[in-house]
C-alpha cells in the first residue's frame, strides 16, 4: 500500500469527496489562494497547510471558495449552506481561531437540530489545525477540541494518524450532523501506509493502536504516536499496555475502554490540552464513576500544565507531554 | 402600486395574523400560560410581511429573537408556532425551541435566533447553496437597528459582497435594541449609508406601509435574484410592546405608544389605502379579521390541550444518528 | 443581619467597589438603559436583571457606560482598559454570549499576562448571568464556566448565594488577574443574611455548606442549594455528608475536596452543564487521581445529559438536575 | 513639512532600524535559528514610524502578527525583541510570547497579536481609559487590508464612535491577506469610504513615504486627542517579502517585488528628500546606517548567548496571584 502523508491523506478524501458528490464543497481563508491577485495564479495555494491543493483546479471557484478573514462568517456560510443540502467543509485555520467563531459553531450549527425539534440537518464539516509542535506560542497552538467536546449536538474529530485521517474525514463529510475535525498540524508530515480508494471509520468505534494485560492507555490524536513510543519502551520491563485512541471525543467510544480497564485494571490518559475540563479529566471519571471496581490504582493523567502554550521551543517542549512523561505515568500506575 | 385582490387579501390576512397572534401570545404570557423569553413582533407587522410575499418556499428566510412575525409571513403553521410558545411536544419544535427558536426547514425558515446578528452569516450560506446550485432561490435575513453593530453582521455583509450571493438584509429599525436608542448604539448618522458602504445597494421603506416594504423589497430581491450580488431593505418602523414581555420601557417618550399604535399601526394604514383604493372592500377585511381571530383562538385552545413532553425527549434530537444518551 | 438577594448583594459590591476605587467602572449593554432615548431616564434600567441598577446616577456616564450589541467589543473595551490601569467590570448579558466574544476573552484577556513574559496585569472582571431555569432555551441557558475553566490564565467564579457573591465580587474587582463572574439567574432572587459593609472571599477557599462523615458531595453555583437539600432529606435515613461549595473552579480548592474524601471515602459531584469535559468530570478525576486510595465506591457524577437546554419547563425541569437526582446519586454512593 | 532636525534623525534611524532588524531576522530564521511564525514588516517601515513619531511614552499602540516594526517604532529595545524572537528567557517576553507577541506596557505596546483584528477592542478600551481619566492620551490600533474584514474591527470602530474615545484605526493596505488580494477580500470598492462610513474621518497616506504618513496620522491623533472621538489612518503599502518567512509568494505578479524595493522604499524616498531639501546630508544617513547595523549585530550576537529558559519557567507568568501549578 502506498505510503501518504497526514496532508495528502487528508487532500486526497477532500478530492475524492467532492468527486463522489456535487454538493461537497470546501470554503475557508486561501482554500485556493491568490484571488484577485496580479499574478492570475488562483488556486496556486491550497491552504495556508496545502491541505486543500488541487481543488480550485480540478472543481473550480464554485466548489473551492476563498473568503475574507472572517471566521464567523465562514462558518456560517458552510452551516446555512448546509440547513439546505450542501455537504460544506470549511476549513478554520487554527483551532485557536474557535474564539472568533464559537457562537456560529456552538450556539448556532450545533444546536440547530435540537432548537428545531429534530427537523434539520446540518451536515457541515468545520477542519482546523489543532496541538502544538510549531513553537507558534499561545494564540497558535491550542487543541480546543476538549472545549468542543462539551457541547451536544457537535461530533469531533482527532484524526492521530494519516490512515485514520482519511477515512474519519469521508465519514465526516458524508455524516448528517455537524463535525469539527481536528488535524494535528504536527501530524501533517507524518506517513503511513493509506489506500488509494475510498473508505470511512465510523465515529464512536475506538483503535487498539497496541494491546497488553497491565495498563490500558487512552491518548488523543498527537499524543497516540509519543504513548505507542513509551509502551514500545517499556515492553522490555514487561510492561504491556492496551493503547486507545478513540479517534472521535464526541461521541466517544465509552465500551472500548471500560472493558479495556476492566481487563487491565489500570489507566493511563494523555492529551496535549491543559488539564482542566479536558479529554483526560473526562475519561479518568467515565472510569471512575464506571469501571471503578476494576482499578488498582490511582488513575493517571497526562496533560499540558494549566498555562498557555509558551513560545521558546525549549518551553514547549516541556509543555507538551513527551514521551518520558508517559513512560513515567505508566510506570507510576504500575508501581 | 397595484396588486392582484388574492395577493392583496393575503398580505392583510398575514398582518392580522400577526397582530392576533402577538397580541393573544401576550396576554397568555400575562396569564402565566406561556413560559420563557417572548419578544413580539407587534406593530412591525408589514415588514415581515412585505418582505415575504415577494419570497417562495423554497426561497429562506432568517429571523431573530424577534422572530414570530417573519415565520408567520413566511408561512409557518401558526397553530404549531402556538403550541411550540406553550411548550408542547406537538409544537413546532417539539417543544424544545420555543419563541425564540420558531423553525420550518419546509418553509424555508431557518429559524429565528436567540443570539443577536447570529443570523445573517447563516443567511449568506443559505444563498452561497443557491448561487452554486443556481436555482434562483434568495436567501433574507432580518436584523435590528441593534444588531448591525454585531460583529457577525458586518462580516456577513461583506462575505455576501466578496461572493456575489443572493443574500438580502432586512433591517428592521424600530429604534430600540433593549432599552438604548438607534441615535446612540449606532455611532453613524446614516446606518443605510454605512449598510450601502460594503457594496450593495439598500431600499428604503416605511415599515408600517405594507405597500412601500412589498415595492423595496421587490427591489432588492429582484437584484438578488437576478445574479447581481446581495441587497438591502431598510425600513423604520416601531414596536407597540416592550423589547421583552414585562419591560417598563422607561425609554419610551410620553405618548410614543400611542402615537405609533394611532399613527403607525400598518393594519389600519392597510385599510385606509383599500379604502381609498377600492381594490378591497372594508367588509371584506372584516372578515378576514373574524377568521383571523377564530384561527388564533383555536391555536390557543389546541395549545393548552397538546400533549406536554415527557423527559425521556430531552435527549433526543442532538444528533440525527446516534443517541445522546451514550455520548 | 439583613436579607438580600443576590442580585441587590451584587448591587451593593459594585457600589461599594466605585465609592472605594475611582478606577472601576461598569461597562455593557443597558448597564446604564435609556441612552439616546427620548424618555431622556438615561440610568432607569441598570441592566437586563437590575444589578447594575443606580450606578448610572451615583457614578455618572463616564463610569456606568452603555454599549451598542458587540460583545466582543466590550471584553476588548475592559481588557484594554484594564491593561492601562483601571479596573472595569463589563457585564455579557448571558453567559451563553461567550460565543460571540471568546476571543476576546480566551484568547486575548486570558493569556495577555503569560505572552507578555509576566509583565502585563490586567485586573479586568467579566460578569454573567449564567445557567438555567427559565424556560430561555438551548441559547440562553447554558452555564459555560466548566468550558472557561479549561483556560489557563482566566479566575472563574461561580456563586451560589448572595453573601458570597458580594464578597467574591469584591475580591474579583480587586484581584490583579482577569475574572469571570457567572451569577446563576436561577439565584438573583434568592435572599439570605449580608453584611451592609464591604467584605471579600479568597478565590481558591471552598465553603463548607454541609459537614458530614458519609459523602463528600461537591456542588457548583445553582446546585448548592439543591445538593444541601437533598443532603437534609437524607440525614433522617442516617446519611451524613459534606457539602463543598468551590465557590471558585479556577483557582480550586483541591485540598478541601481530597481532605473530605481522604474521611468520607465517597464522592458525588453535582453541577448543571452537561456531562462531557465537565465540572463533574474535571473533580471526580481530580479525586480518582489523588484521593484514589481513600475511595470507597464509584465516584458519582450528577449533571445535566449530553443535550442542549430544551425549552419547554416539563423538558427543562427534567434537564437540570434536580433534589431526588442527587438524592439518588447519594443513595447510590452509600449502597 | 519641516520637521527639526533631530527629529528626521530619529525617524529615519527608526526605519532603518526596523529594516534592518528585519533583514537580519529573516537571514536568521531561514539559518533555523529563530522558531515560529514570523510576519517580516520590511517595506512598510514608514507606516509604523509615521504614526509612533506622533506618540509619546503614555499613549498606547496595539500591533497585530506583523508586529517587529510597529514595536521598534514605539519605543520598544531592540536587542531584547531579538531576545525574545531567539525565545531566550531574557527576551522582552522571557520566550513566551515570540514574534507574534512582543509587548511593552511600560512603552505603552499592548502587544503585537496573532489573532487577526484581536487589537482593535483592546484599543478602544485603552482609549477609553484615556478619556475617563482624560489625560489626553491616545490609543492607536494597527490593522492590514485583510484584518478589517473581521466583524471584531468593526465592533471597535462603531463603540469608539458611540463611546467618543481617543482611538485611531491605521489601516495599512498591502494589498494581500496572506495570499489573497483586497480586491477579492473587501467587497466594496473604497475600503477608506466604508470606515469613514463608521462615522470618523479618515486621512490617507502614501505608506511608503515617512512625511506623508507623519502628516496623515498627526491630523488623526489631533483630531482623537481633542477630544472629537476616533479617527483613522489609511496608507497604501508594499510588504517586500512574502506573507510568512517562506511563503513561495504566488500571487505577485512578474516584478512586482523589484518594483516595490526600487520605487516604494520608504528609505530611499527618504533620502531623497533629504537630499532635496538639504536638511540632513548623505554622511549623516551613512553613520546612522552604520550605527544601526552595528546595533542589529550585537542584539543577534545577544541573543545567541543569552540564557535559555528552563523548564520550571513554564507554568510562572500564568497569574500574578495564585501558581498555575495548583490550579
Ligand atoms: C449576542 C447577543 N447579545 C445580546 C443579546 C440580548 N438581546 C436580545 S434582543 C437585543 C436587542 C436587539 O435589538 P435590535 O437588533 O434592534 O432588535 P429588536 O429587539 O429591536 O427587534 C439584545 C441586546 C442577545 N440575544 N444576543
Ligand atoms: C482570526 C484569525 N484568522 C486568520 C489568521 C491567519 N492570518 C494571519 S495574518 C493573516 C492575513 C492578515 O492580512 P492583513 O490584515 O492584510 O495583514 P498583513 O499580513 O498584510 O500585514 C491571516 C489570514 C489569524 N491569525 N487570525
Ligand atoms: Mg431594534
Ligand atoms: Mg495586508
Amino acid at each position: 500500500m502506498p505510503e501518504k502523508t497526514m496532508r495528502d491523506a487528508i487532500n486526497e478524501a477532500l478530492h475524492q469527496a467532492m468527486e463522489a458528490d456535487d454538493s461537497v464543497f470546501v470554503i475557508g481563508e486561501d482554500v485556493a489562494g491568490c484571488n484577485g491577485s496580479p499574478s492570475g495564479k488562483v488556486g496556486e495555494v491550497g491552504g495556508v497547510f496545502g491541505v486543500t491543493s488541487g481543488l480550485y483546479k480540478k472543481f473550480g471557484p464554485d466548489r473551492c471558495i476563498d473568503t475574507p478573514i472572517s471566521e464567523s462568517a465562514i462558518v456560517g456560510a458552510a452551516s446555512g449552506a448546509a440547513l439546505v443540502g450542501m455537504r460544506p467543509v470549511a476549513e478554520i485555520m487554527f483551532a485557536d481561531f474557535v474564539g472568533v467563531c464559537m457562537d456560529q459553531i456552538v450556539n448556532q450549527m450545533g444546536k440547530f437540530r435540537y432548537m428545531f425539534g429534530g427537523k434539520s440537518k446540518c451536515p457541515a464539516v468545520i477542519r482546523f489545525a489543532s496541538g502544538g509542535g510549531f513553537s507558534a506560542a499561545g494564540q497558535h497552538s491550542q487543541s480546543m477540541y476538549q472545549v468542543m467536546t462539551s457541547f451536544p449536538g457537535l461530533k469531533v474529530v482527532i484524526p492521530s494518524n494519516a490512515y485514520d485521517a482519511k477515512g474519519l474525514l469521508l465519514q465526516a463529510i458524508q455524516d448528517d450532523d455537524p463535525v469539527l475535525f481536528f488535524e494535528p498540524k504536527a501530524l501533517y508530515q507524518e506517513a503511513c501506509e493509506v489506500p488509494d480508494e475510498a473508505y470511512t471509520i465510523p465515529f464512536g468505534e475506538a483503535a487498539f493502536v497496541r494491546e497488553g494485560d497491565d495498563v490500558t492507555v487512552v491518548a488523543f490524536g498527537q499524543m497516540v504516536n509519543r504513548a505507542a513510543a513509551a509502551i514500545d519502551a517499556l515492553e522490555s520491563d514487561g510492561i504491556s499496555c492496551d493503547l486507545i485512541d478513540p479517534r472521535t471525543s464526541s461521541p466517544l467510544d465509552e465500551a472500548a475502554i471500560l472493558e479495556s480497564v476492566e481487563a487491565t485494571g489500570r489507566l493511563v490518559v494523555v492529551d496535549e490540552s491543559p488539564p482542566r475540563c479536558g479529554l483526560t479529566a473526562d475519561i479518568a471519571a467515565l472510569v471512575a464513576s464506571k469501571a471503578f471496581s476494576a482499578l488498582k490504582a490511582p488513575v493517571q493523567m497526562v496533560s499540558a500544565p494549566h498555562s498557555p502554550t509558551p513560545f521558546s521551543p525549549e518551553l514547549e517542549a516541556a509543555y507538551i507531554p513527551d514521551v518520558n512523561k508517559v513512560k513515567a505515568s505508566i510506570q507510576e500506575v504500575m508501581a | 402600486m397595484s396588486l392582484p385582490k388574492e395577493k392583496l387579501l393575503r398580505a392583510y390576512r398575514q398582518m392580522k395574523t400577526i397582530r392576533e397572534f402577538e397580541e393573544r401570545a401576550h396576554a397568555e404570557i400575562m396569564n402565566g400560560q406561556i413560559a420563557g423569553f417572548t419578544h413580539l413582533y407587534t406593530g412591525q407587522e408589514a415588514n415581515a410581511v412585505g418582505v415575504c410575499e415577494n419570497l417562495g418556499d423554497e426561497d429562506t428566510i432568517i429571523s431573530t429573537h424577534r422572530g414570530h412575525g417573519h415565520c408567520i409571513a413566511k408561512g409557518a403553521d401558526v397553530i404549531g408556532m402556538m403550541k411550540e410558545l406553550f411548550g408542547s411536544s406537538e409544537g413546532l419544535c417539539k417543544g424544545k425551541g420555543g419563541s425564540m427558536h420558531v423553525a420550518d426547514m419546509e418553509k424555508g425558515i431557518l429559524g429565528a435566533n436567540g443570539i443577536v446578528a447570529g443570523g445573517p452569516p447563516i443567511s449568506v450560506g443559505a444563498a452561497l447553496a443557491a448561487k452554486i446550485r443556481k436555482n434562483g432561490r434568495v436567501a433574507v435575513s432580518f436584523s435590528g437597528d441593534g444588531s448591525v453593530n454585531q460583529g457577525t453582521c458586518f462580516e456577513a455583509m461583506n462575505l455576501a459582497v466578496v461572493l456575489k450571493v443572493p443574500a438580502v438584509f432586512v433591517i428592521e429599525n424600530n429604534y430600540y435594541s433593549e432599552h438604548t436608542n438607534i441615535s446612540y448604539a449606532v455611532g453613524c448618522d446614516d446606518l443605510k449609508a454605512r449598510t450601502e458602504s460594503f457594496g450593495f445597494p439598500v431600499f428604503v421603506a416605511d415599515g408600517a406601509d405594507f405597500f412601500s416594504v412589498y415595492e423595496a423589497a421587490a427591489k432588492a430581491i429582484e437584484h438578488a435574484r437576478g445574479g447581481n450580488g446581495p441587497a438591502g431593505v431598510f425600513a423604520e418602523t416601531g414596536r407597540f410592546h416592550g423589547h421583552f414581555v414585562g419591560d417598563p420601557q422607561y425609554y419610551r417618550a410620553d405618548g410614543e405608544l400611542d402615537d405609533l399604535r394611532e399613527n403607525s399601526c400598518c393594519l389600519k394604514n392597510f385599510r385606509a389605502s383599500m379604502a381609498e383604493s377600492g381594490d378591497v372592500s372594508q367588509e371584506e377585511l372584516d372578515a378576514i379579521d373574524a377568521e383571523v381571530m377564530a384561527l388564533i383562538e383555536q391555536s390557543v385552545t389546541e395549545a393548552k390541550a397538546a400533549p406536554r413532553p415527557t423527559p425521556d425527549q430531552v435527549t433526543s434530537d442532538v444528533y440525527i444518528n446516534y443517541s445522546a444518551g451514550s455520548a
